[in-house]
């Protein structure tokens, strides 16, 4: 990993022995499986018709967000994609809150106002989902500009899809990084697809490779593995945070779900098949964790299993919490407009 | 004559001009497998040359049919929700509306832009702007909004045909009401509005998702004794002033009825119009029934209590029979 | 007080606030050098860290202002030419307009985007837009268009003050007239018209460059007895209403003078303001004196016919006055 | 150069013994003084006040119009920027008709309507000058689409600055032209400004290496020497009449005049020294031609004399057509919005 950073536009500050804490362990796949069984609930939820607008999930995507924003703080900045929720979990947001926020209740995050493509938690430093494909990348540029003038060692980190990386603005985004040397990680999760378009036929060449042009540096990693996640991420980060500089991190992972929820309701024709789906299930981020844990004796069955059913209940409460909750007060649609 | 949905009926009209002519070419992004419908089958009947997925790049798309158009083509480019006109708002506002004249004539532009707009599905604010008043702006840039799968048809055929960059805005999504479409060609001229209830007590003007809107308050107000005439403009570039103001002379009275957002709207526009053109005929204030000036909320309570609805076209109709408003 | 060209008004606007808050950072395409003179020096008070010039990349530009606002800075965009607002589009009309809405006013925007609009300057279609329409009905943003030094720089601070996208809009260019700035801190409150002229007999309402046009309008109309009232709005979001209204409650009469096109025009909604919330003080219709729905010509003389000037204004309002509007 | 070429993403059907054929040298050259000679004498109709707005100088870059152009017909189509007078000539624009649009008159080429900043000849296959950076990118490809469609082996040109390179719909059109492999060569003029800025304050990298990672071969030519010019484009164009799709040509060159020409009248400071042009000046396209033409013994001193007096007639000549000509009726303002 450490060597293909090299190879592509300068040298990244990492310590090839660096790799998840094993202390840290549980807890990352407690933020994976909370990805993971919220994700679920709201594919249930929605087909259901319980949720007033559409979702787009994150399912088998789980190991990039939690392996990036493990090198997080609160005071670091995000911004995700119209796929939200992983990113918005694994950077600290409250699960109930984004479930009464999808639900469009008063005690949303967002109050209501944005739904499933705009839970952000600015005090933990989530700018926000996006419905705008790629329209996460100026604003982190943007809170990375910031970071870099008040000195205190911020970072920001964009995350977008494949699909966003044929978007224009990333490529001036990596010109104005590398200019600016800007504390900043672009992370393109390449799932395999742009809405119903294989990657392929929409995205010519590497996306890794991107960056080199501009003299940042840029990675490829399994995006199935949070232990290669992480310390991909570590390095990216650390760089950042130490003045050096933008990385660009392409992760290959797969969409597991449709690209919106109840997309097989509409759409007149299947663009790939259940046999494709099934197979890439096999190297689903949860999958290999489990397996790598059990397998070195990094974590026990046991220890699994209960942070899965901690992890259950939690989003059943969050759930019961967002249900509950009431609808805003009608005047609200008046609100926040302007400060 | 069949029971369409307007997706439907775009669908068709959009296979019927690609039959008709070689030249017309569909792209944007996904419209092989189309997120509405809107062009699902077309890669199958016409090839993956004539019917082109592409990339997620609005700048590009809208700038390369303007360049498709003036060598010779006539792309259609679909650009999925109205909103992404903003992404790509570059080549519409600064080429498309201005090459032809710049170029002092030489530059022609059959083009046509598609995408779907406006409320009322929880999407949040990004994805539910009423966005032709930027375009109505813009000047070289025609602007159509159909309310009724038969003159999306035909409303798009004319677009398609038209030498101009036609913009088409669907309203209602892909559960729109199915309705009759005539059989055989359609051709709905741009720049016509359709009287869709005829009336002599108080004009509605009333565009895309708020003609149904003011077909129910015109039963409302039928039940009050209010005999309204619905005018739906469909094209708002080229804007059938004449008809709007014809139908004020005989009413006196007129509400406009917009899913845009207030400032510099389109009911604003039209409002202005007749107050300089047939102020003399006004016997009221003119009132525009409008989002007020905020986003579209996500919470369906909400996003109810934002956009306008037939029961907001009729209190603005009774305010002004009352003369309450006339100040 | 000092003669100043508005453009040293602006120049001064910002050094002030920039000394004054060490957040308020300036970026754009060579603010460095500035092509217009409104940024010149600057770089060199607050050094190239809080002054950056950018390369050319209007989409990432005005997306990167959203975030440096959203993360604790108050950045100030410089855009240039208005026209390259709109190839900057995408994240003023989907981000800086929505964001606060949709988060549910979690993320605050104090920022500012600055460019230059109008014609007269033979500098062809592209570049000679008045682009406050389109940003008008975006409902999210504020729109600044001050007539005089004094009122730029008193606006300007505001707008750097306010925790709001601000965009402020220099008309006339390099070579404005120099005008009287008040010495000290000297604010203009955002939404507040200025009378420019009292008058009692016809209202005239003039944005930006039409200002001049209006007040040497009223000269010659004051030479036939008409005495008219020029009402400059300065902001257009948010608007002054009530100076509106209450002037034409005076008069009677209200023509609008935009350079902007008609179709949406900033003219076309003060006029549907006051035809529905004055429509009993007024005595005949309501004028637009706009840019017809053309781009701006190249050829001096035909870019002279396309934009509006006093005469045109005087003109309305004689065909007010002589009563042959009222149809 | 060809190796460079194959080296960056690979190859182009070149022949390297492909040069300009001595027959068509004087008139490469008559292209290139056309340009200048129309060019110095807009300088001084802009400095003198005769010309109504702004204008953008070419002087410096003949070489890479005069050299790409050479392999185009009147079929294929370029897109040019808001220093397009020498796109235009090189084209086979009229001066004339030129020249009367840059006085903003009834017979200039667009009928006075566009200027400088957009002289276009569509029967010609200019698709324009433009007043947006980056705007004529866009429009090649429309064009290369159209080319690609009715498959007669035509070609679109984008010609843009280095300052153009920036903006995002580049890297948008590397993407989409490598994957449709559509008949277009980009070429990037890089005349060491953007504006006022030095090209590497505001550019990070290498231009031509941001198509390689599209699958798109990128070069660099030395821009003043219109061989390379021509050499290199002749195996671009080649490559994309075959339908071989997109290659990315960086032209090195160097903008001798302002970047506005009276911008010395307004600007604040400057930005580069007069040395530095004077330097600079030295290997200017005519310059380094005439020298390689006689050293090599392909013209001689006469025959270069001679082109340059009879160019200096058609130019004094097109002024005067422009100068007498008529400006626009009035009622030409309300045209040519709509077909
Ligand atoms: C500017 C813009 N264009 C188009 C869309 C419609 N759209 C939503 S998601 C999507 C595909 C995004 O693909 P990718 O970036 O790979 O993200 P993924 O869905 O795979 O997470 C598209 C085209 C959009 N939301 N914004
Ligand atoms: C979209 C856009 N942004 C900014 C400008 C203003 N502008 C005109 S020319 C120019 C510099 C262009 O540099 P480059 O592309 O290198 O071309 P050159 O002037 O060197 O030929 C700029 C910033 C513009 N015309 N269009
Ligand atoms: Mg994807
Ligand atoms: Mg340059």
């Amino acid at each position: 990993m450490t060597e293909e950073l090299e190879a592509s536009g300068g040298p990244l500050v990492s310590d090839q022995s660096n790799t998840i804490p094993k202390t840290q362990l549980a807890d990352i796949y407690r933020r994976m499986v909370t990805i993971r069984k919220a994700e679920e609930a709201m594919g249930d939820l929605s087909l259901s018709g319980e949720l007033p607008g559409p979702v787009h999930l994150y399912i088998g995507q789980e190991a990039t967000a939690v392996g990036v924003c493990a090198h997080l703080a609160d005071d670091d900045w995000v911004a995700s994609t119209h796929r939200g929720h992983g990113h918005f979990l694994a950077k600290g947001g409250v699960p109930k809150e984004m479930f009464a926020e999808v639900f469009g209740k008063a005690t949303g995050i967002c109050r209501g106002m944005g739904g499933s493509m705009h839970v952000a938690d600015v005090k933990r430093g989530i700018l926000g989902a996006n419905g705008i494909v790629g329209g996460g990348i100026g604003l982190t540029m943007g809170a990375a500009l910031s970071a870099s003038l008040d000195g205190k060692g911020k970072v920001a980190v964009a995350f977008f899809g494949d699909g966003a990386a044929n978007q224009g603005v990333l490529m001036e985004a990596l010109n104005v990084a590398s200019l600016w040397k800007l504390p900043i990680v672009f992370v393109c999760e390449n799932n395999g697809f742009s809405e119903f378009s294989p990657s392929s036929t929409v995205t010519a060449g590497e996306i890794w490779k991107r960056a080199e042009p501009f003299h940042v540096p840029g990675v490829e990693v399994d995006g199935n593995d949070v232990f290669a996640v992480w310390e991909t991420a570590f390095a990216a980060v650390h760089r950042a945070r130490t003045g050096q500089g933008p990385t660009l991190i392409e992760a290959a992972t797969y969409r597991l779900r449709g690209h919106v929820e109840y997309e097989h309701t509409f759409l007149s024709k299947p663009y790939r098949t259940d046999d494709e789906v099934k197979q890439k299930a096999l190297t689903e981020p949860l999958v290999v964790f489990r397996s790598h844990c059990l397998e070195h004796k990094l974590l026990t069955e046991d220890a699994l299993s209960d942070v899965e059913a901690e992890v259950e209940v939690q989003i059943a409460e969050a759930i019961a919490f967002a249900q509950d909750a009431p609808a805003p007060p009608v005047q609200q649609a008046r609100r926040f407009m302007f400060a | 004559m069949a029971r369409k949905s307007l997706i439907a009926a775009v669908n068709e009209a959009i296979r019927e001009e690609m039959e008709r002519d070689p030249r017309v070419v569909l792209f944007g992004e996904d419209v092989e497998t189309s997120l509405f419908g809107d062009t699902a089958g077309l890669s199958a009947v016409f090839g993956t040359k004539r019917v082109r997925n592409t990339p997620i790049c609005e700048t590009l798309l809208t700038g390369m049919a303007v360049g498709a158009a003036a060598s010779g083509y006539r792309p259609i480019c679909h650009m999925m929700y109205g909103n992404f006109i903003y992404t790509g708002f570059d080549a519409i506002a600064n080429q498309a509306a201005k090459l032809r004249y710049m170029t002092g004539g030489q530059i022609t532009l059959p083009l046509v832009y598609i995408a779907s707009i406006g409320g009322g599905k929880s999407a949040a604010a990004q994805h539910s702007d009423t966005i032709y008043p930027v375009l109505m702006n813009l000047g070289g840039i025609k602007v159509v909004v159909p309310s009724t799968p038969a003159d999306a048809k035909g409303l798009l055929i004319s677009a398609i045909r038209d030498d101009n960059p036609v913009v088409f805005l669907e309203v209602g999504g892909r559960t729109g009401r199915a309705a009759e479409v005539p059989d055989g060609e359609h051709l709905v001229e741009l720049g016509k509005a359709d009287i869709k209830r005829y009336g002599k007590d108080v004009t509605l003007v009333a565009i895309g998702s708020m003609v149904a809107q003011a077909m129910k308050a015109s039963a409302q107000l039928a039940e009050s004794g209010i005999d309204a005439e619905v005018v739906d403009p469909r094209s708002l570039v080229p804007l059938d002033k004449e008809t709007i103001i014809q139908s004020v002379k005989k009413t006196g009275y007129l509400v406009v009825a917009d899913e845009s957002r207030d400032a510099c709207s389109a009911a604003s526009y039209i409002a202005s119009i007749v107050a300089d053109e047939a102020f003399g005929a006004l016997k009221a204030s003119v009132r525009r029934v409008t989002v007020a000036d905020v986003a579209i909320p996500y919470s369906p309570a909400l996003e109810k209590a934002v956009i306008p609805d037939a029961g907001a076209i009729v209190a603005a109709v009774n305010s002004l029979k009352s003369g309450r408003s006339a100040a």
